[in-house]
């Protein structure tokens, strides 16, 4: 085991970095927390009948007035605050992954694109890129939400939020990866392993998928937490300008969001409790993003 | 005394005719001033107009104006300018002019006397006309302001000229409004005000937040949920009252099926009042008076609060919270296992009007009414309500004239396009008998017959669940401790009753 | 070089135009102006008429052509809420958000740099985990967040600083400024690091892994033997050298941060574009809105021109090539 | 004046630690050139880095005493030890490109060199800076200064080098490479001022270098180390001349002559675990390769090939000149023989190479193979028949090999690519006999590239190409990577391999010895065009092109009488 681990040297210094240990804990079990939540939340939000306004308001158990069926409080519609949060995380995550995966396929696909045939693509590539850097991640989320607005009828938008919300996301996101896939080809493109697959007369889409690929992967890793932990930042700031998600299927943004009502009326623990659990899941992302950034970068070290 | 306060939007023109919103209307009237007005107690009350008589001999009233009043730039008012101000705000450019759609013919019939004729006896025309404001003809024909604007901003978008207690002094569109009192008031001041700066801020904590540190003196609304903690606050205050708007849940009448529904396709079961009044039934007030609203709301029974003319004492019972009657109700009506539908809610137009339909949605789940609660801002939303696009919404009333007539014509009234009736009965409520009562009420004189007839109204439309009337809205301002002002129904808010100690 | 700055505007127009197609084209899409622009009771003749009078019964095409033609002329239409003139109407709120922007950009850089530079040098040192936590707390904190807490405690908690607007301004010729009152300083404070905090980790991060590979470098490894004085050697040779590649970053995120300003300007009631902005979704301003964006894309377009005149400045290998 | 007593350096690593040197000594008097040779990871650059005190991190030399004069370098504190480079050691490292800093004048880095040292004003540190540069050869130095490092070519960078490096006048520089990077011409300019600045300025160096030939010119004494040991040290003659050492014996051994062509390089059979092709192994491979009719040597020709690149872009109205990397070729190759091409870097060697595997487009001219036309770049189909008759072996192992795929996948491309095996088991087994022909063992197949030494990489490398089953094989300075003694192992290789199977080799290297080894006929490259073409060893013998002269008289030798 140990010799396994040495061998490895992503896995040895991990290892010996008790804090993106402690990230990775937080991470997977916030995670698992999300993914199994119809089976450990105590309500489901998204049923109606399974909580009652009677229940509103009540404090954490252990402030006066807790309540043991609701371990961290309801908020002002009675739902259970760690059910809430639960099922927030997953649709957060889902938001979040999704987006980041799009974004990924995106930015991947024409970065290479760009980069192997160079020339014209590229130029055509790297100036769409140019104009969505021009509209900012908040503006295009804005706009995206924007257009799905107008042009789907009412009924369908309330249904579409959250694919709306992922491609406004993903949008904001692949420049990031096509400009780093794009610049990474570029290096790849001189190395003579590149150069052998090519004078061997292989397809391009071989050469770029199957060589180039799995070379460019590490940094486009980073980038992929880096941007998962913004995609989820992203959705809760588009909560909080009120385009985010409804809040009857509350994501962690949603939360806040509802939660910033009481940010002065006692019940801290409807704003603080979801923000906290953000906070952490998004600090965990950062640090396991961050220590990818060393194991593949070791010269930073 | 200088004197800051903030509200949550700006209004978005200084023309008092070209947009018909409270935000306008509100601050407005600290500037401009109409025939009449309303005291501190919604009262009509004499303004430009000294007294009113109706006519004799045909429909339609005689103002006598007051003399020697002077607009703010010193030109002085006459029977010309409410000539002039009437012809604007009648015009189609305007947003008003609905408020004339009674008038048939405006006389002047000397320099201080005018006569509005209307096609039908029409007794609360002058209440009707408190926010209809007058300008001066020759200021706004000399600035190109004849009309109200349209599609360009015009003088009258950003200056002012009435007649009222206060003038803008500097104006930012969105940013800070400063007003200076008008020095040649014909009233007599009972404020203590010499600069009086408006600022809109948007987002409600900010807003709470500058009140607490003290930038401002003065915010209206404030979040329910704040209202403990400025109370609990030295030298702050809250200002609790009721306006007179009434929030309601509306039914697609008229539908033949449900559009939301996941189970029930073919019929529309709304069209039963058994399944409407247990739906109402449903709704446990005291729960959501406590939660969400931190008991200040009053549950209402009817489509204007207590104390609005025309309220009807003998129908001041609402539905009990009775989830078991529900549920008897609705097996009665053989839904049993109860069904699915569709509740359209807005999300930023009342107080909690979300967590309102959530907290409703989950109580007609317990008796079996599966709400798919739909909720967007406001901006979609009547669209959607005028296409029909609803299964159940929610809607709130305030009656403008502060009468019952008002909500019996715009939402009892079955639609009638062209009298401009049941106007915003979206769900076409129908019923002959109402109908034929309306035109009654509104012509006549005598207030018990009158009232009879509006207990009449209310009694049917009770009966037939036409609306769920749920509470009427409160209304929550807050001050520093120093500032006395008076808190009116309809939510404005008058500079000219402030007084900073 | 000419050439260089040459193709950077002919790209600068590209995206321009790009970016106008697209705010056009996309905004006509966002609900219906009509409705927001006439009360409850215009009658349904009375909308179609308005409708014609806007031209908004026209060809896209056409609408398209009338509007960048507009904008060409300076005329950027007319506000469907206020009715005021949009061009006036963005034109007075630039000053604030561009303040508000550029002393959140001071802040990032005057704080990022130096600690990027000290946590490059000391990457073991204590101090340097605590800012790289704090750094990365901030940054996972969303912005809304910290600007709520910052005013609950310095605004209403301590006292110290004002909770929102711009405090005290001074206009100079069509330009109101805050910079040159206290109470203009005091109360960009809060709004200037809450929208820089981010940026401030973003400008730390990226030059403390720029520092920390260019003190690899070659060259400074020659410096060092040379014994070149630390202070000179870290400050004149290896930062410098960092500072092509945060630039670029700063650049390109300079939109960025304007773009967020929606967010801060909201929590703050910061009377510039972004609130504009938002208050105009709210009430489908749709030319508002429209304009915003060109002038976003515009501001990154002037932005990243600078960046390249900078880098010119900055390297000499991109001045013009004398060939020895 | 220094003094190295048992030097042991460690590096802590997650296996523990490392020790890079160990039980080091050496010592220099002023004015002695003190080369330091052995293999790559001997440990010569920590040996260095150790004695101007600025190993890498997390390095730390663990034994030894270093002594400058009276001073224990080991002694001084931080402060201390910075104050005393450059003052008194001094460094240059090996790639002038990148030694600069590129965004500062050459005077301001001059002048803030002397400064650090000295109390002078500014204006004597420039003149003295001035002086220096025209010492190093640099003409008009008062206005050359003012030019920034990009402006000059690669040599008088180096130059510039130098002269930041005594500019203080140190006692003693230690030069890590000092002309890998140069081309044979500057080597020498180099080196001679190096040799100069000992004699005149006695100045003592520690010379690092992997090149036996250029511590036979100017050392005059030296150190062997392999494996952070020391091996043998002594006078350059002495220990080169009559190594005692079999190490160095070896090393000898392995160093290419340029003045004779010798058919094999002495390898000793069990070195680094290279097991060479012997009998009984490969042998599959071997029969595989020499099956069927297209094992038919084939000849290659080139008509008149013109490659130009566009130039940058500087005018807004100008089209740029093209920059034109290969003018007028013109040359043929025979069937089974070695066609060699030497030149200086950026002479178009690499282009050429390209353009005949079709990944550069030629802007005119034409090629045959074989007799029949070889379409260009581009014009060139993925499918045409020369994509696997012509094949390659590139110049960096590290970057040849993809690191993400496993050997066996490497290896097995070309046989499913062109459908010579289809199926999988088949393939497996040919590849591990391919090994088995190149001198691997078989269990290479399921490793990753990262777990091979460069030569074994070289040998994978050669192992790919053989797999496709081509006539031409082009190797483009297939061991300029590697060190002497696996350089002589897989040059052993090739030339094994070439006898074989009669392939047609081209041979390209700016190695004239190693050249001299492989080639039947060579062709001589300058700046794109061709300066001399002919038999190998007539060219060597009776250069006739004023170029190829200089080249050979300027390529550092061993004195004759040294090779064993
Ligand atoms: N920073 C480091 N961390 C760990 N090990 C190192 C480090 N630097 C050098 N080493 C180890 O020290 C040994 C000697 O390295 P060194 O660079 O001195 O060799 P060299 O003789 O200069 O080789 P080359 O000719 O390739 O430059 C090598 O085995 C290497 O693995
Ligand atoms: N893709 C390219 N675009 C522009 N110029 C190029 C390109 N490839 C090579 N060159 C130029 O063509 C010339 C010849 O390059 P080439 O790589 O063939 O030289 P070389 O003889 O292989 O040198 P080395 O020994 O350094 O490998 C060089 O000046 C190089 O700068
Ligand atoms: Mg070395
Ligand atoms: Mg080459
Ligand atoms: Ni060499």
């Amino acid at each position: 085991m140990l010799a396994f681990i040495k061998r490895h040297e992503g896995l040895w210094l991990f290892t010996r970095s008790p804090f993106v240990m402690l990230a990775a804990i937080v991470a997977v079990a916030i995670i698992l927390g999300a993914v199994f939540a119809p089976w450990i939340a105590l309500v489901n939000p998204y049923d109606l009948a399974s909580f009652s306004l009677m229940d509103g308001l009540l404090p954490p158990v252990w402030e006066e007035f807790g309540n043991e069926k609701f371990l961290l409080g309801t908020d002002d519609q009675g739902r259970d605050m760690i059910s809430s949060i639960l099922y927030g995380a997953r649709l957060s995550l889902i938001i979040g992954i999704s987006a980041m995966t799009i974004a990924t396929f995106l930015g991947v696909g024409l970065g290479l694109v760009a980069g192997y045939f160079g020339g014209r693509f590229d130029a055509v590539i790297m100036r769409i890129a140019d104009i969505q850097l021009a509209l900012p991640a908040i503006l295009t989320a804005l706009l995206i939400d924007g257009i799905a607005r107008g042009i789907l009828p009412p009924d369908m938008q309330q249904n579409l939020r959250v694919t709306v919300l992922i491609v406004a996301i993903a949008l904001s996101l692949w420049v990031n990866f096509a400009r780093t896939a794009r610049a990474s080809t570029f290096v790849q493109m001189n190395k003579e392993y590149v150069q052998a697959a090519v004078m061997q007369g292989q397809h391009p889409l071989r050469v770029m998928f199957v060589h180039i690929l799995p070379n460019i992967l590490g940094p486009l890793l980073v980038i992929m937490t880096v941007d998962l932990a913004s995609a989820i930042l992203l959705e809760a700031t588009l909560s909080f300008l009120g385009i985010g998600l409804p809040a009857d299927s509350p994501s962690l943004g949603t939360l806040i969001r509802i939660g910033m009502q009481f940010l002065l009326s006692g019940e801290w623990w409807i704003l603080w409790i979801p923000t906290l659990f953000l906070v952490a899941l998004v600090v965990s992302i950062n640090v396991l993003g961050d220590f990818l950034r060393d194991v593949f970068n070791p010269r930073l070290r | 005394e200088a004197f800051k306060w903030a509200s949550t939007t700006d209004p978005q023109t200084m023309d008092p005719h070209a947009v018909n919103s409270a935000p306008v209307l509100s601050f407005l009237n600290n500037i401009y001033e109409g025939l009449v007005r309303r005291g501190r107690d919604m009262s009509i009350e004499p303004s430009l107009a000294t007294s009113w008589e109706p006519l004799g001999g045909e429909n339609g009233w005689r103002f006598n104006l007051r003399q020697g009043v002077t607009f703010q730039d010193g030109s002085a008012f006459t029977a010309e300018d409410v000539m002039f101000s009437y012809e604007r705000a009648s015009n189609e450019a305007a947003d008003v002019r609905s408020w004339f759609a009674p008038v048939t013919q405006v006389r002047v019939v000397d320099e201080f006397t005018i006569d509005f004729v209307t096609s039908a006896p029409n007794p609360l025309f002058p209440s009707s006309i408190a926010n209809f404001m007058i300008l001066d003809k020759d200021w706004a024909t000399s600035n190109d302001a004849a009309l109200p604007a349209r599609d360009a901003e015009n003088f009258a978008t950003l200056n002012v000229n009435g007649t009222g207690p206060f003038t803008v002094a500097t104006r930012d569109p969105g940013v800070k409004t400063v007003l200076a009192p008008h020095a040649g008031w014909w009233d007599e001041a009972a404020h203590n005000v010499t600069e009086a700066t408006f600022t809109p801020i948007g987002n409600a904590a900010t807003g709470l937040a500058a009140l607490l540190s003290g930038e401002i003196d003065f915010i209206q609304p404030i979040p329910l949920q704040d209202v403990a903690q400025v109370e609990s606050r030295d030298g702050f205050k809250v200002l609790e009252g009721e306006e007179t708007r009434v929030i309601m849940f509306g039914f697609g009448h008229e539908h033949d099926k449900l559009l939301y529904s996941s189970d029930v396709t073919d019929v529309n079961p709304f069209t039963d009042p058994r399944v409407r009044l247990a739906a109402a039934h449903a709704i446990d007030m005291a729960s959501i008076d406590r939660v969400l609203f931190r008991g200040k709301i009053e549950a209402a029974s009817q489509l204007v609060p207590a104390g609005i003319s025309g309220y009807s004492e003998a129908n001041s019972d609402r539905p009990e919270f009775d989830p078991a009657k529900a549920k008897a109700l609705l097996a009665e009506a053989g839904y049993p296992d109860g069904f699915s539908f569709g509740l359209k809610c807005t999300n930023d137009r009342y107080i909690n009007d979300e967590a309102l339909c959530r907290a409703a949605a989950s109580m007609f789940a317990a008796v079996g009414l599966k709400a798919e609660l739909s909720t967007g801002p406001v901006r979609d939303y009547w669209p959607q309500l005028r296409e029909d696009d609803f299964d159940m919404y929610l809607l709130g009333w305030s009656p403008g004239t502060f009468d019952m007539e008002h909500p019996i014509r715009f939402l009892m009234h079955s639609q009638d396009d062209e009298r401009k009736l049941g106007s915003w009965n979206f769900g076409n409520y129908s019923n002959a008998r109402v109908d034929e009562l309306l035109p009654m009420i509104q012509q006549e004189i005598d207030p018990e017959a009158r009232q009879a007839l509006v207990d009449e109204v209310v009694s049917i439309t009770q009966d037939e669940v036409a609306y769920i009337p749920l509470y009427t809205q409160p209304l929550i301002w807050a001050a520093k401790d120093n500032i006395d002002l008076t808190q009116r129904a309809d939510n404005f808010f008058m500079l000219r009753w402030v007084t900073v100690n | 070089m000419a050439y260089f700055i040459a193709k950077r505007l002919v790209q600068s127009v590209f995206v321009m135009l790009a970016v106008a197609f697209l705010a056009f084209s996309l905004f006509r899409f966002v609900g219906d102006p009509i409705t927001q622009m006439t009360g409850v009771e215009t009658s349904v003749a009375d909308q179609e008429r308005l409708r014609e009078e806007l031209g908004l019964n026209d060809s896209f095409a056409l609408q398209f052509a009338r509007f960048t033609g507009d904008m060409l002329k300076g005329d950027f239409g007319f506000s469907y809420r206020t009715r005021q003139p949009v061009a006036e109407m963005i034109a007075t709120r630039i000053p604030a958000t561009l303040e508000l922007g550029v002393v959140a950009l001071l802040i990032s850089l005057f704080v990022g740099i130096p600690a990027g530079v000290y946590t490059a040098l000391r990457p073991r040192g204590f101090a340097t985990q605590a800012i790289l936590m704090a750094t990365l707390v901030g940054v996972s904190i969303p912005t809304f967040v910290i600007g709520i807490m910052l005013i609950f405690f310095f605004g209403v908690q301590l006292g110290w600083l004002p909770t929102f607007g711009r405090g005290g301004t001074v206009k100079l010729g069509g330009w109101e400024t805050s910079f040159l009152t206290v109470d203009g300083w005091r109360a960009l404070i809060l709004p200037a690091f809450t929208l820089g905090v981010y940026q401030l980790t973003l400008t730390m991060r990226l030059v403390r892994a720029e520092m920390m590979e260019v003190m690899r470098s070659d060259y400074i490894r020659f410096a060092t033997a040379r014994g070149v004085p630390m202070r000179r050697l870290y400050f004149r040779h290896a930062l410098a050298n960092t500072m092509v590649p945060v630039i670029t970053i700063i650049g390109l995120q300079f939109g960025g941060v304007i773009a967020f300003s929606i967010v801060t300007e909201s929590v703050f009631q910061w009377p510039g574009m972004g609130l504009l902005f938002l208050e105009s979704i709210r009430f489908v301003d749709i030319p508002v809105m429209g304009v915003y964006l060109v002038v976003i894309a515009f501001f990154f377009v002037v932005v990243n021109l600078i960046v390249d005149l900078l880098y010119v400045a900055i390297d000499p290998r991109l001045r013009i090539r004398d060939v020895s | 004046m220094l003094r190295v007593e048992h030097l042991t350096v460690k590096f802590p690593s997650r296996f523990g630690d490392v020790t890079a040197v160990e039980d080091m000594s050496l010592s220099i008097a002023p004015g002695e050139i003190h080369g330091l040779v052995g293999e790559s990871g001997a440990g010569k650059s920590t040996v260095g880095a150790a004695i101007i005190g600025l190993l890498q991190q997390p390095g730390y030399i663990a034994n030894g005493d270093l002594m400058l004069g009276d001073t224990d370098l080991r002694a001084l504190d931080r402060f201390e030890a910075h104050a005393l480079r450059g003052k008194r050691i001094s460094m240059i490292f090996q790639d002038p490109q990148t030694s600069l800093n590129p965004l500062m004048k050459i005077e301001d880095q001059l002048v803030e060199t002397i400064l650090a040292h000295e109390d002078i004003p500014s204006n004597d540190a420039k003149k003295r800076a001035i002086d220096l540069l025209e010492e190093m050869g640099i003409e008009d130095a008062a206005s050359r200064m003012q030019a920034y490092p990009h402006q000059f070519s690669g040599g008088m960078r180096q130059r510039v080098v130098i002269a930041l490096a005594l500019c203080t006048n140190p006692e003693l520089i230690i030069a890590d490479e000092p002309t890998t990077a140069l081309d044979v011409a500057v080597q020498s300019q180099v080196l001679d001022l190096i040799r100069r600045l000992a004699d005149i300025r006695k100045v003592g160096f520690i010379l690092i270098t992997h090149d036996i030939g250029v511590i036979a010119q100017i050392a005059d004494t030296v150190t062997v180390m392999r494996y952070g040991k020391l091996i043998e040290s002594g006078a350059t003659a002495q220990v080169l001349g009559h190594p005692k050492h079999a190490y160095t014996k070896q090393l000898m051994d392995a160093v290419p002559p340029l003045d004779r062509k010798i058919t094999r390089f002495r390898v000793p059979e069990e070195d680094d675990g290279l097991a060479a092709s012997g009998p009984g192994k490969g042998d599959a491979a071997e029969a595989w390769l020499l099956e069927g009719v297209r094992q038919q040597a084939v000849g290659l020709s080139l008509q008149n090939i013109t490659v130009e690149f566009p130039g940058t872009r500087t005018s807004i109205w100008h089209k740029p000149k093209p920059f034109v990397a290969l003018d007028d070729i013109s040359f043929d190759v025979q069937p089974g023989s070695v066609m060699g091409i030497v030149g200086e870097s950026g002479s178009g060697k690499s282009t050429l190479a390209k353009t005949l595997t079709g990944l550069i487009t030629p802007s005119s001219g034409g090629m045959t193979l074989g007799g029949s036309p070889l379409p260009g770049g581009k014009t060139r189909s993925r499918h045409h028949p020369s994509r696997q008759l012509i094949q390659m072996v590139f110049q960096d192992p590290f970057s040849s090999l993809n690191s993400r795929h496993r050997i066996g996948t490497i290896l097995a491309e070309p046989l499913w690519l062109y459908g010579l095996v289809n199926d999988s088991d088949e393939r497996r087994d040919l590849c591990i006999d391919m090994l088995s022909l190149v001198g691997m063992d078989p269990d290479a197949i399921d490793k990753y590239p990262h777990q091979f030494s460069g030569g074994q990489r070289q040998r994978i490398a050669v192992a790919r190409a053989l797999l496709a089953r081509p006539t031409i094989l082009i190797c483009d300075e297939p061991t300029s990577a590697l060190d002497v003694s696996i350089q002589a192992q897989l040059l052993n290789l090739l030339k094994d391999l070439q006898a074989a199977f009669g392939l047609t080799v081209l041979f390209i290297s700016h190695n004239l010895s190693v050249v001299r080894q492989m080639a039947d006929d060579i062709v001589v490259l300058r700046n794109g065009r061709i300066q001399e073409k002919g038999a190998s060893e007539q060219v060597f013998e009776t250069p006739e092109a004023d170029y190829t002269k200089k080249l050979l008289s300027l390529t550092p030798v061993m004195p004759h009488d040294w090779s064993l």
